[in-house]
């Protein structure tokens, strides 16, 4: 148990931790990709910490929310990364919440940022949050789909259990979740505000949605929503890999498995990092009012997943 | 001995009122003979509640626990009724739209209508019970046509025409009924005592019996305003001044009605099928449902009332003819609620027609504003005479569609039917009178309320309470009656 | 049964009714009708007194004495005076012309005749066939107060359902207790009397009395 | 809990007693037209007591035998029987709860109207108490309807309160109207059930052994009746126009609690009275009940009025309780108790929450109105900085419904998505396939409820106000403060304590399915059927989420520095951008009218180029309202004019009639 308590609190000040290193990864490949000369690897780091030196400048009418919100934003992601086995299975923690309540979390942060982009009430705030959950309410119920499919498999909503089915069982090819990985892939790029849905280095206001809510904040509050976006598409990829790809993560009380898995999961980020990037550079952005069609399909997508489970699987 | 002051009361009350109605304080005189009336009724029904059903005198009358809550509510409105007509006929007065000699005529036949509702309650003959309902479409007829107005000339016209050639049908049914008996029970005078008839009436020729019925159905049946032979009713209504309007609805219609069950007790005896029932069914389901749609297209407040009493009498026929304890005991306390709401209603809708100085529900607006108590009063009639709980009315509804329901489920979307759009109909209509803004002026005299008050108090205690000895009252009758 | 001739004479008498019955529905004249009407009184008149003779039933007397004063003399001189004084003696053109009111009535006479055969097997009266002959009475007059529009022929129409109601009354059951008939007898009398006064009010509202004056109370 | 049982023999006559209390309160205000400071200073905060009391004696209820008395009034054969079971205790304990915070809350609200007014609204208030109550204890159909149309009258009252507007007028008429259809057509469930022997007790109807055609029958009638005073869609018009035609606690009180009475009726009929139980009778719920839920919320994504949108939300909230009832229905008839019993718990959890939230949110829509007197939220904006209070209660309750966890929103959607994992237990392999997709339409119910709950508290509370008038907007007063501080508390408490609140619903879950939800968890940890399966512990939930803010903060302010310096908004750097810029509630709303239009009949009115004045108006209409209601009026409209012919005013004409009915009746009888 106390090992247990010990691995979790490791594994989740690691995925603190390391969350920027993967976005400077990223954004490394894309440097790459595109032919530009490359940022260091650890440049999030630094922007991270200029930010939390510089004074917060915040609009007078701005309510004790605004300046809340980032806490909180931070707080949920943080507590979702403890949550999702990234190198070691069944934590202490992870009773308390399953892939249901995870989905909550997520949706928990997404209202704070966006009722506090419309705190300033300036116009791209607004706009910025409508977007915002113009995305969230279709991507949402999706994710929750491709969670099920995996949760009907394993006949658990509990990830520790469904890796456990995925990884250390007897292995099976499931069709049904070839369909879940590609939805839950076009969902995480929405939810992580990447091409083709929305653009994270643009403030071009016809296009932006994540930037356009958090224009007003800056230093420490801009730090911490930074983080905080970090933080979850480490989150969103741990996932991934829970869910699809979850072999060499560390069963129950194996403690030797550790390093291993650290290794294995090292590995998967990276390569997962690049696929993100290679196909961010390859696809464009979408037209607004084509976004929901684009998460229509991967709602439509998972829903097929888990009817062919039913028909294929049971 | 009750019988004779119950009777001679309203009598000599119309010979004095002839004579001295034009007196100052003849509304005041008639009030008083209603009460003495009231009183008589009162004394019987305590009598009948000792001794149980009797004959008086020599046999020419008979009173049971079916007529004998008839009476005692007839009495009653009677009495209620004059109370209000005091004030409001001072208004009307007061507006120029009566004289004294009107009012003379109208406190004499007011007393002899009585009277003669009265005298086809108790007898026990069903020729006099004819002759006292025609006794009683005369005296209306005056009464209708109290205003001299052209509407309400062709009213009463159409009133004395329609109910006139009804009742001379209902004669002939009569003359069937005699025919048959006298077989049994040989010619006479006793071959038409409604006791005899029903000691015997298994062995009355049926076919005789079916056809008298149909005359009796369709004669007592006009009165009673089934469709579709009601046109007299909603013009006699609608033209008449209010106090009538209150009588006739609260009243007239019960007596026929009456008339139309006492014939049909016979008729099952000698029949021994359903068909006199089902008839009545059919009657009544066609008229709630007639009724109901005429409803919904009324600009006159009083014409609208009056079609709702032929969707209420409708419902009461309908129950009747479904039969059985239930139903019987549904439709009795439907009469009994039915009677005192309208009633309450017109006298409400009266003093609001005064106040705005027409019958057009578009002229009359916001209610609660200038007088709330008048407001309140037509408010909850209406509510009650929809048949909303707590008042009287649905406790008979409710008893009525349960065993529609189980009964005769066939009859039950038209009664849904006809119930949702009645409800919207006059409520549609209702709301803005009493609710809204609203610059009519106030009444001259203080408008007699605590009738309103006095049914709706009794309504409302009907619905949450029937006290036993008349719950007992219904049961018999219902019993009576072939439950 | 071979009938004794004054039951013949009955008989006829009920004829005469029928007969009468339909001269009223083809008469356009009030004048006219008010003496039909007349004459039908007379005939039932008889006919009472008649049937009262024959199975001396002595209370029929007194109705047939009833009839005689009410419907023969009394009512139909009021009627007379009431038309001299508002002077309506012509009848405009009835609602349906008169062939098709008299193909209406031969219909309803067989209905009737049809209707009240069953009753008259039952019937222990010598005259029992004639109910049938009432029941067409009836429905004769009903129809002719359908088919007229102003007010005085149709109350005449209304008082000969009468007749044919006592006729009923009488041929079938040998009258009906004295009371009732007494009753009814008041009945009529007070109602013609009302009636008379709504004529004059009627006239003296719309100056005419025919009924197309009166529709105004319908639903718009 | 045990005081209160000791405390209370008999808890049936506890509640009659305390029904009587209200009743008498009632008329008591009525003499008190002279004063308004009694009637607010005491009348109501009497009557919150009573609501308190209701609340107590339906936890004493929970756990004891049921109890039951017989009154002396009522019809003579039948006079009213009064029974409390688990059922009826458990949703007097929702009553009691929710009505004890808005009464409270009312108590404050109520200060500034006039006396007589006043003395009469009291009046309808505590009847209205009070019929809801005697619903809940009602043991025979008449005492149920009588209840029943009490209950409907003085809520009636209660929102035409402020006649004087023909809006609200119309709206009182159309709730009354169908309202009294639905009363109607629970008389004929009634008259299915009884046994034909004029014997109308809940006892008899529960022996009565229905053959199951009636009982479809029966069913069917209940589901429109019931369905008619819950919002079930198509019968839903009556909702968005009555609800926000209310005064604000009234409206809280419909929306919270009354229509939950509906709620309890389909309960009690279905699983109490009727003997028997037949599948689709589940399917067909579940189908409404998503049906209306995706159907409130989208309307309720488009609404420019605040309490038409919660209104709507209402409907939305109604939606997903019906649908939870269809599976337990389903669970149930399919032999799978345990899981009915975690279908069942999880409506019961949904409904005791919407009471709480949807309460909250009426009450605060409430202090909003009384501080700016505007509904529509074009004209709002801004009011966190004036009324703080109001504004961070209400923020509350807007997390809760929107269902974010730790609060009591998610664990009944939590419980309710874990139920519809389970159906492949079932027999049919066709409900297995569609159910999950079922849930995913819940799912997206729940996400949209979420934008909805943006829109109304960003546009309402956050922003720039959108009106000069709304810089002297004033904070709620203290019993406001104090009725929302209680209905928010409950949000909160039912968030972190499912454990116990389930343990608590397991009487009532018992006698509806004879099983109880497995709870295989501790006290802080929720795993309805194991924890291998699933669990959620809010409390640590809650716990890590408040220490990781906590630790973030400090190690912020500890490492770095908390200097703030305040400015104007950048917003890119665009100098004269005004309150006029934000998002307005319809541009919040317009994506989705994009994306669902076909359910909408859109009315725009685009300004034209060169106007002086350009304005834009978009509304967007229940399409329903033209395709269904319209329709029905029209028919009736047009058989009236049919039977107005009849009325001919010839009276040859009607002569006629009397001699062709005549006619008819005689070839009729004697052929």
């Amino acid at each position: 148990m106390s090992v247990g308590i010990l691995l979790q609190l490791a594994q989740s000040l690691l995925a603190i931790l390391l969350a920027p290193l993967l976005m400077g990864w990223v954004n490394q490949c894309h440097a790459w990709l595109q032919g530009r000369s490359a940022p260091p690897i650890t440049q999030p780091y630094r922007t991270l910490k200029k930010l939390f030196h510089k004074d917060a400048v915040i609009a007078h009418h701005a309510s004790p929310l605004f300046r809340f919100a980032p806490y909180m934003i931070f707080a949920c992601m943080a507590l979702a990364a403890g949550i999702v086995p990234t190198i070691a299975n069944d934590l202490p923690f992870s009773p308390a919440a399953d892939v249901i309540a995870l989905v909550g979390i997520f949706a928990l942060a997404r209202v704070f940022l966006a009722l506090a982009a419309m705190d300033i009430g300036t116009a791209f705030g607004s706009l910025g949050a409508r977007r915002e959950m113009l995305v969230s309410f279709l991507a949402e119920p999706a994710l929750l789909m491709v969670f099920f499919t995996a949760s009907l498999i394993s006949q658990s909503t509990e990830l520790p259990i469904i890796v456990q089915t995925m990884a250390h069982s007897k292995f099976a090819i499931y069709p049904s979740l070839a369909f879940a990985a590609v939805a839950f892939w076009m969902i995480s790029v929405a939810e992580n505000a990447r091409i083709p849905v929305d653009n994270p280095s643009t403030h071009l206001e016809l296009t932006m949605i994540h930037e356009a809510m958090i224009l007003e904040y800056s230093a420490r509050h801009l730090a911490l929503i930074e983080w905080a976006v970090a933080l979850k598409l480490f989150t969103y990829s741990a996932l991934g890999i829970a869910l699809f790809v979850p072999w060499g993560i560390a069963a129950q009380g194996d403690v030797a498995a550790i390093p291993l898995a650290l290794l294995a999961m090292v590995a998967k980020l990276l390569i997962g990092g690049a696929v993100l990037a290679f196909l961010e550079t390859i696809s464009a952005k979408v037209r607004l009012f084509r976004a929901p069609e684009f998460l229509g399909t991967a709602f439509l997508l998972a829903v097929l997943g888990m009817l062919i489970h039913f028909l294929l699987e049971v | 001995m009750e019988i004779f002051w119950l009777l001679g009361i309203p009598l000599t009350g119309g010979i004095f009122l002839a004579l001295w109605g034009c007196r100052k304080h003849a509304p005041e005189i008639n009030a008083l003979f209603s009460l003495a009336t009231l009183l008589a009724a009162a004394l019987l029904t305590h009598r009948i509640i000792d001794q149980g059903p009797m004959m008086v005198g020599a046999g020419w009358f008979f009173i049971d626990s079916f007529n004998v809550f008839l009476v005692a509510l007839t009495a009653f409105v009677a009495f209620t009724t004059s109370l209000f007509s005091r004030p409001y006929m001072r208004i009307e007065e007061e507006h120029g739209r009566l004289n004294d000699k009107r009012l003379r005529l109208y406190h004499s036949s007011y007393q002899i209508f009585i009277g003669a509702m009265l005298l086809a309650l108790t007898t026990n003959n069903m020729g006099i019970l004819w002759v006292a309902m025609e006794a009683a479409t005369l005296a209306t007829v005056l009464l209708v046509s109290l205003y001299r107005t052209p509407a309400s000339l062709e009213a009463a016209w159409k009133y004395f025409i329609l109910c006139g050639v009804g009742i001379a049908l209902a004669l002939f049914g009569t003359i069937l009924l005699y025919f048959a008996a006298e077989k049994v029970l040989g010619s006479g005078g006793t071959a038409l005592l409604w006791t005899h008839l029903n000691g015997v009436k298994a062995q009355l020729e049926p076919t005789v019996l079916s056809l008298a019925f149909v005359f009796l159905l369709v004669g007592y049946g006009t009165k009673v305003g089934l469709a579709p032979l009601h046109s007299w009713l909603p013009d006699a209504h609608a033209e008449g001044p209010t106090p009538v309007s209150a009588v006739l609805s609260g009243l007239l219609l019960n007596v026929a009605l009456y008339a139309v069950m006492r014939s049909k007790v016979l008729v099952d005896g000698a029949l021994g099928n359903h068909m006199a029932g089902n008839l009545m069914m059919g009657f009544g389901l066609f008229s709630v449902v007639l009724a109901a749609f005429l409803i919904k297209r009324q600009t006159d407040v009083k014409r609208m009332f009056a079609y709702s009493s032929i969707e209420h009498m409708g419902l009461i026929t309908f129950a009747f003819g479904m039969g059985g304890a239930v139903a019987n005991f549904a439709a009795l306390l439907h009469m009994t609620m039915h009677s005192l709401t309208k009633s309450a209603i017109f006298f409400a809708v009266g003093h609001a027609t005064q106040k705005a100085g027409t019958q057009l529900m578009s002229g009359i607006r916001g209610l609660i504003q200038t007088n709330p108590t008048l407001g309140w009063g037509l408010m909850l009639g209406t509510v009650a005479i929809l048949g909303v709980p707590p008042f009287g009315v649905f406790a008979s509804e409710f008893l009525i569609i349960t065993t529609a329901m189980h009964e005769h489920p066939w009859a039950t979307p038209f009664l849904l039917l006809a119930l949702g759009v009645a409800f919207a109909s006059i409520f549609g209509k209702v709301q803005p009178m009493v609710f809204g803004e609203t610059e009519l002026p106030k009444l001259p005299y203080q408008p007699a309320l605590a009738p309103v008050f006095l049914h709706l108090g009794l309504v409302l205690m009907l619905g949450l309470f029937i006290p036993p000895y008349l719950a007992d009252w219904y049961r018999q009758a219902a019993h009576l009656l072939g439950g | 049964m071979t009938l004794t001739y004054h039951l013949q004479i009955v008989n006829l008498l009920a004829a005469l009714l029928l007969l009468i019955s339909f001269a009223m529905l083809s008469q356009r004249r009030i004048a006219g009708l008010i003496t039909l009407f007349a004459w039908q009184g007379a005939a039932l008149a008889a006919s009472t007194a008649l049937i009262a003779w024959s199975t001396n039933q002595h209370h029929l007397y007194y109705s047939a004495a009833l009839t005689l004063v009410l419907k023969v003399i009394a009512m139909p001189w009021y009627f007379f005076r009431i038309v001299r004084k508002l002077d309506v003696d012509r009848d405009v053109e009835p609602m349906i012309n008169i062939p098709t009111t008299m193909l209406i009535g031969i219909v309803l006479v067989i209905f009737a005749f049809n209707l009240a055969l069953p009753i008259s097997e039952l019937s222990g009266t010598v005259t029992r066939s004639t109910l049938g002959i009432a029941l067409a009475c009836v429905l004769l007059a009903f129809l002719m107060m359908i088919t007229r529009s102003k007010a005085i022929p149709q109350v005449i129409g209304f008082l000969a359902m009468e007749n044919g109601l006592f006729f009923a009354a009488t041929s079938a059951t040998y009258g009906m207790p004295l009371v009732v008939e007494l009753g009814v007898a008041l009945d009529v009398l007070v109602g013609v009397f009302v009636l008379g006064i709504f004529f004059f009010q009627i006239r003296e509202t719309f100056d005419s009395l025919d009924l197309k004056h009166m529709e105004k109370l319908k639903e718009k | 809990m045990a005081t209160l049982s000791l405390l209370s023999p008999d808890p049936v006559q506890w509640a009659w007693g305390i029904v009587l209390f209200w009743l008498s309160l009632g008329f008591a205000s009525l003499l008190l037209q002279g004063s308004q400071r009694l009637l607010t200073g005491l009348v109501f905060p009497l009557g919150a007591l009573g609501a308190l009391a209701i609340a107590g004696v339906g936890i004493a209820g929970l756990t004891g035998p049921a109890t039951s008395i017989v009154l002396p009034i009522g019809l003579p054969d039948l006079p009213f029987h009064l029974r409390l079971d688990a059922l009826s205790a458990f949703f007097m304990v929702l009553l009691g709860g929710a009505a004890f915070g808005i009464t409270v809350y009312a108590s404050g609200y109520f200060k500034s109207m006039a006396a007589g007014p006043l003395a009469l609204l009291a009046l309808w208030y505590h009847l209205f108490l009070g019929g809801m109550v005697t619903v809940l204890l009602a043991d025979d159909a008449y005492a149920f309807m009588v209840a029943w149309e009490v209950m409907a009258l003085s809520s009636y009252f209660l929102v035409t309160t402020d006649h004087k507007v023909p809006e609200i007028r119309r709206a009182g008429f159309l709730y009354l109207l169908i309202a009294h259809v639905g009363a109607v057509s629970l008389l004929l469930t009634f008259g299915v059930l009884q046994g034909g022997h004029g014997d109308y007790t809940f006892d008899t109807m529960r022996l009565a052994q229905t053959p199951p055609f009636w009982a479809s029958v029966a069913y069917l009638l209940a589901l429109f009746g019931f369905g008619a005073k819950a919002g079930l869609v198509p019968l839903h018009v009556w909702l968005p126009e009555a609800h926000p035609a209310a005064p604000s606690p009234v409206s809280a009180l419909m929306s919270g609690v009354m229509l939950k009475t509906a709620i309890y009726g389909l309960l009690r009929v279905t699983f109490d009275l009727l003997n028997i139980q037949i599948g689709w009778w589940g399917t067909l719920a579940l189908a409404l009940g998503l049906i209306t839920a995706l159907y409130g919320v989208i309307f309720a994504a488009v609404q420019s009025d605040m309490k038409r949108l919660l209104a709507w939300s209402s409907i939305e909230n109604i939606g997903v309780i019906i649908a939870a009832f269809g599976l337990t229905l389903i669970f149930h008839t399919d032999g799978k108790g345990a899981l009915a019993a975690l279908t069942l718990t999880a409506m019961l959890y949904h409904a005791l929450n919407h009471a709480f939230f949807k309460g909250l949110l009426f009450v605060g829509t409430g202090s909003v109105l009384h501080a700016t007197g505007v509904r529509h939220m074009g004209h709002l904006g801004g009011l966190m900085r004036f009324m703080p209070w109001t504004a961070w209660l209400t923020l509350i309750g807007a997390l809760a419904i929107a269902g974010l966890p730790p609060l009591n929103g998610f664990v009944s959607e939590w419980l309710l998505l874990q139920a519809f994992l389970l159906t492949p237990g079932l027999s049919q392999p066709y409900l297995n396939m569609v159910i999950p997709v079922a849930a995913a339409i819940v799912a997206l119910a729940a996400a949209l409820a979420a934008y909805v709950m943006v829109k109304f508290f960003g546009v309402v509370f956050l922003g720039q106000p959108r009106d000069t008038a709304l810089q002297d907007a004033h904070e709620a007063g203290w019993p406001e403060r104090l009725g929302m501080l209680w209905l928010a508390a409950g949000c909160v408490l039912l968030g972190l304590f499912p454990a116990q609140v389930i343990g608590w619903l397991s009487p009532v879950v018992r006698l509806l399915t004879e099983q109880t939800m497995v709870n295989d968890g501790n006290w802080l940890m929720l795993a309805p059927v194991s924890s291998e399966r699933a669990s959620y512990m809010p409390l640590i939930f809650f716990a890590v989420v408040i220490g990781v803010l906590g630790l973030t903060y400090l190690w912020v302010r500890r490492v770095y520095h908390g200097r703030v310096r305040r400015s104007d908004p950048w917003d890119c750097g665009y100098p004269e951008q005004d309150a006029r810029m934000q998002d307005s509630a319809e541009g919040f709303g317009q994506p989705i009218r994009q994306i669902f239009e076909v359910f909408m009949k859109v009315e725009r009115e685009t300004p034209d180029p060169f106007s002086r004045t350009p304005r834009y108006h978009g509304a967007s209409l229940d399409k329903l309202w033209f395709i269904l209601y319209e329709p029905i009026a029209r028919v009736t409209g047009w058989l009236s004019e049919q039977a107005g012919r009849l009325q001919h005013g010839r009276i040859q004409w009607y002569l006629i009639y009397s001699f062709a009915t005549l006619i008819f009746l005689l070839v009729f009888t004697t052929r």
